[in-house]
């Protein structure tokens, strides 16, 4: 018998060959024409994406050693144990125990999960909190139906769909909605958090590079939920403050008229106030969701009381 | 008798063919019935109980919720013990399984929603 | 080069199809199809007066075997009505800017793509396979309750219709098979819709919990003689779990529904805005649900898997008491992990940290079984039939699935890769590669037993070469573009993104597997016609005592139920020259009792559809009048005794003598 | 061949009737897992209530609905109607086919007693204006108290039938078991009325 190689043992007939070539082909181009501009989570901007990013080829190489084991294995066996005339291989039907085997693969999986396990333990609390004595620059995030508004408590602007932030400042979103389900989401900086009514849940995120990134809404809220993009420019620190000056004195203030306008549902560009009501942020939560020692630092704003 | 299940087969007279399980009945046939008046009694005693309990605010408010919580669970092992008969059965009892399964699956249930809906988010 | 001519032939395409001034294509086809659907069936029926024949044989019968007829037709009508949707989501994204449909019906059909699929596609699926073999795999004459199976496959049915009728009367729903709320409050999604969704997703519960009692029921008493738990064919094992899993898991999603639909049409506060809601709690409820549920519909393709590849190694199961432990683990397993689909709903990193490792830890009796399947083939002789195909497919598929599947586990992983194509490619990859190659290899495998015949394995194995090269090029391009940032239930998206050259490719191998039910269902016509009858009963050489029944199975099953006294029993009778044949003396046939059939579950099911239907459109008349017929029938059924007819023993002796299984 | 395990045959024991037939025993084990997919159930209303305990918003605070006079009766009247029951039971496994129905009619008395208790409460909770509208507490409260409710009254319907088969045939192995599982479905309101008492009416006493 021949000794013939690989997978093509499990097909030999040549039709299914040539559709096996043609679909590696096409698995493969994509992988061949490169990790483009294009792969956002490939391209981090910020300590958070970045420490995720690690943590994904981590996890990602950790398993596909496993998957390729097991891969390897099956196609071994099908090599070795198909049922063809004169298979040398011995045939043993009623071999079906052996207690060591069966211990080594459920330690083995185990001891590669712990391995997962114990970064993701760590990681996780780490991107809860900022960084130790960090001043983040807060912005209260609320989605509307179909977009995004900014209000940022600190400087007492307001923007629709379009943000800046200083580069290698931790920003504090405090993410909440007057509107279905939203999640907010800039691959570039980092992972995605609900925004919800009746919730504030926080978020950090930092960049470290000037640059455009695009931010959207991660979960379905309608017919217009695609269009919920917003841009983040990450900029450095004197320019940030000239923009925030500039929105200061140069654009309109945002009454609660304007408030109710951004309520209905539609979609808007990019739009800058200079200053908000200062109800319209909690007023959103429908008066609760702040409580319950969820949102502690929601204390420390003065402009909020 | 003999201990391997897998040996008693019982003749089924109605099917004319064997029957399998180790038939281990509970069944107890009383002339008066105590279990039932006991049961009765210990059921208004566990109620009556943790009503004054609360009325009266004997502890304070967790205590309270915990002896309250443990009063209903025997009074719930009164009625599932003594009135729904839950050990009798043709056959093993397999009712058992599940059911304290359900119990463990309906607290974790509870418990883990009320845990996650706190939000507690570890603090900033 | 390759892909400017794709470009080029899919504008084509589109613009041939779905000219721009044809308002809602889809909805058009959908009318266009079931009303001609309609008419073929009934001028059929009448034509060859069949109509006394479709309800004396079929409508009311409560036998397991035909009722498993009946949910596996269900099952691939339906998997014809998920892929219609696939492709056509799959034509709305293969270039950005095109919309052959719009946003609404986009989003319509996403969403009964998703919610015909795992309930109206895998349910049934399973329970066809479920009600086709476990009782004859434990030697059983029916399950626990013939009658409540019939109502079970009726609710289904009747749940089924409701949600298809949508599409064309009153609109469908559209806020996504997990419907979460407050999306899906009157407030934001105010048309019957959603109405709909929970009212057949309700209805389609009932049912589907019935079944869970029902085969629990069925193996834990009825099992035959010598069947101990550690003989049980691992089939029936994962039967016993999924059922476990059904009783345990669907109850919150009747309550989450069920609350829902309160707040629908009742004005309650449950997770509305205003008043105190608190969506989160659906969400909660839904997925307390929803992961017990995913592992419902993969754990029977565990099962058949071990079936198969026992079989077609000539085998025994390898490790087979590790096997019948981790499903027991994974189905406890499976009630502590449900907040991975929710971690960043931000309950808190303790929280996201618990579920985190709870669901790595499932992965372990996950591993176990996987590598007990591939040592179930070493050493063993392994046939490439069509079923065995599936399974080989299954495992590295499954295997890559789980690995991703673990990635979202790991929780800073999940926050980037939530909500976006890495996720559906991971899902589809479990679901598909899991459950759906499960249950088509598990047809491929009974399907003999069911009807008599097998299954053309030339025309199966194109089919399965088509889904599975299809499958890996719609699903490999949708994992880049998960790092491309591109999220689910977009409808369209703009050309600056870069995602429109994987889209292509993806696009193309959903046709491809489209392609492949074409052929799969080619196969089944063509074997339907052409295929021989299957005289032995055991075309696979099979190990497991439904083979020991000729094909089709008579409607008692066993004329006399078999003692068994191991594993694999049909496989030791081979071995020591005994058949079920030899058992059978014509003294020992006696007089049988069988079910009866019965018109009630039918008119049951019909009472919930026009309940159902009343009340999706707040038609409160209508509503009761639904309302009148189930509580009529449920009397009816209180007040029968007359449930069963005796099968006389000379004419079981007759019918085995003519099978052949009779001594003398 | 004969069989492969030559069957010790042994006499079948005396058992109730109830459980005498083997297909009428398998319809038993089958109503016990629905009871556990029933108490699923129920678990998800009282996670969702506890979840909604504290939404209260512009509504009412527990103090201010519960009438803890009332609750009590109900929760006498139920305790009692589970004691009845469990009599009837005995009386049917003596075959005293009078008492046992005579205890089933008192059963259904207190039962009735305690869906008219909780009708009239809830009736006059809507008419000072406490809908489940109001907040998420209240409709909480609602769903989980009525969907009891709702059992309770199901069961006394499905009592009803089974007194009218009762009367025509008498005890058989079929009307007993359906006596059996209704006594069963009973016990288990109880278990979960009592839970309701504890959770909803005296925890919202205690905070």
């Amino acid at each position: 018998m021949p000794k013939r190689g690989g997978f093509f043992l499990v097909c030999t007939r040549p039709q299914t060959r040539l559709w096996l070539l043609v679909a590696a082909g096409t698995i493969l181009m994509p992988f061949i024409s490169g990790c483009g501009s294009h792969y956002v989570l490939l391209h981090p901007a910020g300590p958070v994406a970045r420490r995720e990013l690690d943590l994904t080829v981590y996890a990602a190489v950790t398993m596909a050693v496993i998957v390729a084991f097991v891969i390897a294995l099956l196609i071994l066996t099908l090599i070795r144990y198909r049922d063809r005339p004169n298979n040398p291989h011995a045939y043993t039907p009623e071999w079906h125990d052996h207690r060591l085997m069966e211990s080594l693969w459920l330690i083995i999986p185990a001891v590669v999960l712990a391995a997962v396990a114990i970064p993701t333990v760590k990681t996780t609390y780490a991107l809860a909190r900022l960084p130790k004595g960090s001043h983040p620059l807060v912005i209260d995030v609320t989605s509307l139906n179909w977009k995004w508004m900014f209000e940022y408590p600190d400087q007492h602007i307001a923007t629709v769909n379009y943000i800046e932030i200083p580069t290698r400042r931790p920003v504090l979103f405090e993410l909440t909605a007057d509107s279905p389900m939203n999640a907010f989401w800039i691959p570039e900086l980092g992972g995605m958090e609900y925004t919800m009514s009746g919730r504030v849940l926080p978020l950090w995120l930092e960049a470290d590079r000037q640059g455009l990134f695009w931010g959207r809404s991660a979960q379905f809220s309608g017919i217009d939920f695609e269009k919920m993009l917003f841009h983040v420019r990450a900029v450095s620190t004197p320019s940030f403050n000239a923009w925030t000056a500039h929105i200061r004195h140069s654009k309109p203030a945002m009454t609660l008229d304007t408030y109710h306008r951004l309520l209905r549902f539609n979609t808007v560009g990019v739009e800058e106030y200079s200053s908000y009501p200062r109800s319209a942020f909690p007023s959103t939560t429908h008066g609760f969701g702040l409580s319950g020692g969820m949102y502690p630092v929601m204390s420390n704003h003065p402009q909020k009381n | 008798m003999a201990k391997e299940p897998s040996e008693q087969i019982i003749w089924d007279e109605e099917r004319g063919e064997p029957e399998f399980g180790f038939l281990r009945p509970h069944f107890h046939q009383e002339i008066f019935p105590t279990s039932q008046i006991v049961g009765y009694v210990l059921s208004l005693a566990l109620t009556l109980t943790s009503f004054l309990l609360v009325i009266h605010r004997t502890f304070s408010a967790s205590p309270l919720l915990v002896a309250i919580l443990i009063l209903a669970g025997g009074q719930a092992g009164v009625q599932v013990g003594i009135f729904m008969h839950l050990r009798e059965s043709r056959g093993p009892a397999w009712q058992v399984v599940p059911l304290f399964l359900g119990f463990f699956i309906a607290g974790g249930m509870i418990a883990m929603s009320i845990w996650i809906m706190m939000f507690k988010w570890g603090g900033y | 080069m390759s892909f400017m001519a794709v470009y080029l032939f899919y504008l084509y395409m589109i613009h041939t199809l779905f000219p721009e001034n044809v308002r809602q294509p889809t909805e058009l086809g959908a009318d266009v199809m079931i009303i001609g659907a309609g008419i073929i069936i009934v001028s059929v029926l009448t034509r060859y007066k069949k109509w006394r024949w479709l309800w004396s044989e079929w409508l009311t019968t409560v036998d397991h075997k035909k009722i498993g007829v009946l949910y596996l037709i269900s099952a691939l009508a339906m998997l014809f009505r998920g892929g219609v949707d696939a492709l056509m989501l799959r034509t709305n994204l293969a270039l950005p800017n095109i919309q052959p449909i719009g946003a609404n019906e986009y989003n319509e059909v996403f969403t009964t793509h998703g919610t015909i699929m795992i309930f109206f596609m895998a349910m049934p699926f399973i329970f066809a396979l479920f009600n086709a073999v476990v009782p004859l795999m434990i030697g059983a004459r029916d399950v626990a309750f013939p009658r409540l199976n019939a109502i079970s496959y009726w609710l289904f049915a009747f749940g089924a219709l409701l949600l298809n009728i949508s599409f064309v009367l009153g609109g469908s729903p559209n806020a996504g098979w997990t419907a979460y709320a407050p999306f899906t409050e009157r407030a934001f999604t105010p048309g019957v819709g959603e109405n709909y969704y929970f009212m057949s997703l309700l209805i389609a519960g009932i049912g589907t919990t019935m079944t869970g009692i029902n085969f629990l029921v069925t193996i834990i008493r009825m099992r035959a003689p010598g069947m101990t738990f550690m003989r049980m064919p691992l089939f029936v094992w994962t039967t016993l779990t999924t059922s476990a899993l059904i009783i345990f898991a669907f109850p919150p999603l009747t309550v989450a529904l069920a609350l829902t639909l309160i707040d629908r049409l009742f004005h309650a506060s449950f997770f509305t805005l205003g008043h105190g809601g608190m969506p989160m709690m659906y969400v909660n409820l839904f997925w307390l649900f929803g992961h017990p549920e995913v592992y419902i519909v993969v754990m029977p393709a565990f099962g058949i898997f071990s079936e198969v590849v026992a079989t077609f190694s000539g085998k025994q199961l390898f490790g087979y008491t590790a096997m019948v432990l981790s499903v027991v683990a994974i189905m406890l397993f499976a009630y502590g992990t449900w907040v991975h689909h929710f971690f960043t709903m931000g309950a808190g990193p303790s929280v996201n940290v618990f579920f985190g490792l709870s669901t790595m830890l499932i992965a372990i009796p996950t591993g176990v079984k996987i590598f007990n399947w591939i040592f179930t083939m070493w050493g063993g002789r392994i046939r490439m039939t069509v079923a065995m195909l599936y399974q080989i497919a299954f495992i590295p598929t499954f295997a890559i699935g789980g690995a991703t599947g673990v990635m979202f586990a790991v929780v800073p992983v999940d926050y980037q890769l939530h909500n976006g194509y890495f996720l559906i490619a991971h899902f589809h990859n479990v679901l598909i590669g899991g459950t759906l190659f499960g249950l088509l290899s598990g047809m491929h495998y009974w399907w003999p037993k069911m009807f008599g015949f097998s299954l053309n394995e030339r025309l199966g194995k194109f089919a399965f070469w088509l889904f599975f090269i299809g499958f890996w090029i719609t699903f490999t391009p949708q994992y880049m573009l998960g790092f491309e940032g591109m999220t689910r239930r977009l409808y369209t998206y703009p050309l600056g993104y870069g995602w429109h050259m994987l889209n292509v490719i993806s696009t193309l191998g959903a046709f491809t597997m489209g392609a492949g039910f074409v052929v799969l269902v080619y196969d089944i016509v063509w074997s339907l016609f052409k295929m021989p009858r299957d005289a032995t009963g055991d075309p696979w050489n099979g190990r497991t005592l439904e083979w020991a029944l000729p094909s089709p199975v008579p409607e008692y099953n066993f004329a006399r139920v078999p003692v068994v006294t191991s594993r694999d029993m049909f496989w030791w009778m081979k071995r020591h020259h005994a058949t079920i044949a030899d058992q059978l003396k014509p003294n020992d046939i006696r007089e049988l009792e069988l079910p009866k059939n019965s018109p009630v579950p039918f008119i049951l099911g019909l009472g919930f559809f026009i309940f159902g239907f009343g009340m999706v459109f707040e038609w409160w008349l209508l509503a009761f009048l639904g309302l009148a017929i189930i509580i009529g029938s449920l009397i009816y059924t209180g007040f029968d005794y007359d449930e069963h007819k005796q099968v006389s023993a000379e004419e079981i002796r007759h019918i085995e003598q003519s099978l052949g299984r009779l001594q003398g | 061949m004969s069989l492969p395990v030559d069957p010790k045959v042994i006499p079948k024991p005396p058992v109730p009737l109830e459980f005498s037939v083997k297909a009428e025993s398998i319809k038993i084990t089958g109503f016990w897992m629905f009871l556990v997919s029933d108490m699923l159930i129920f678990a998800s209303l009282f996670s969702v209530f506890a979840v909604f305990r504290s939404r209260i918003m512009a509504g009412p605070t527990p103090n201010q609905i519960f009438h803890y006079g009332s609750t009590l009766l109900e929760t006498l009247l139920l305790l009692t109607s589970s004691f009845t029951v469990g009599m009837a039971i005995f009386a049917m496994r003596k075959s005293h086919a009078k008492v046992m129905m005579a205890w089933l009619v008192l059963t259904l008395v207190l039962g009735a007693g305690f869906v008219a208790t909780e009708i009239h409460e809830f009736v006059t909770d809507v008419q000072h204006g406490i809908t489940w509208h109001v907040s998420g507490f209240l409709s909480g409260f609602f769903v989980l108290v009525g969907t009891h409710g709702a059992h309770v009254s199901f069961g006394i319907a499905w009592a009803v039938t089974l007194l009218f088969q009762l009367s025509r045939r008498g005890l058989t192995p079929v009307t007993s078991r359906k006596l059996y599982t209704f006594s069963l479905y009973w016990h288990f309101l109880d278990i979960v009325w009592v839970f309701i008492f504890t959770f909803v009416y005296l925890f919202g006493k205690i905070t």
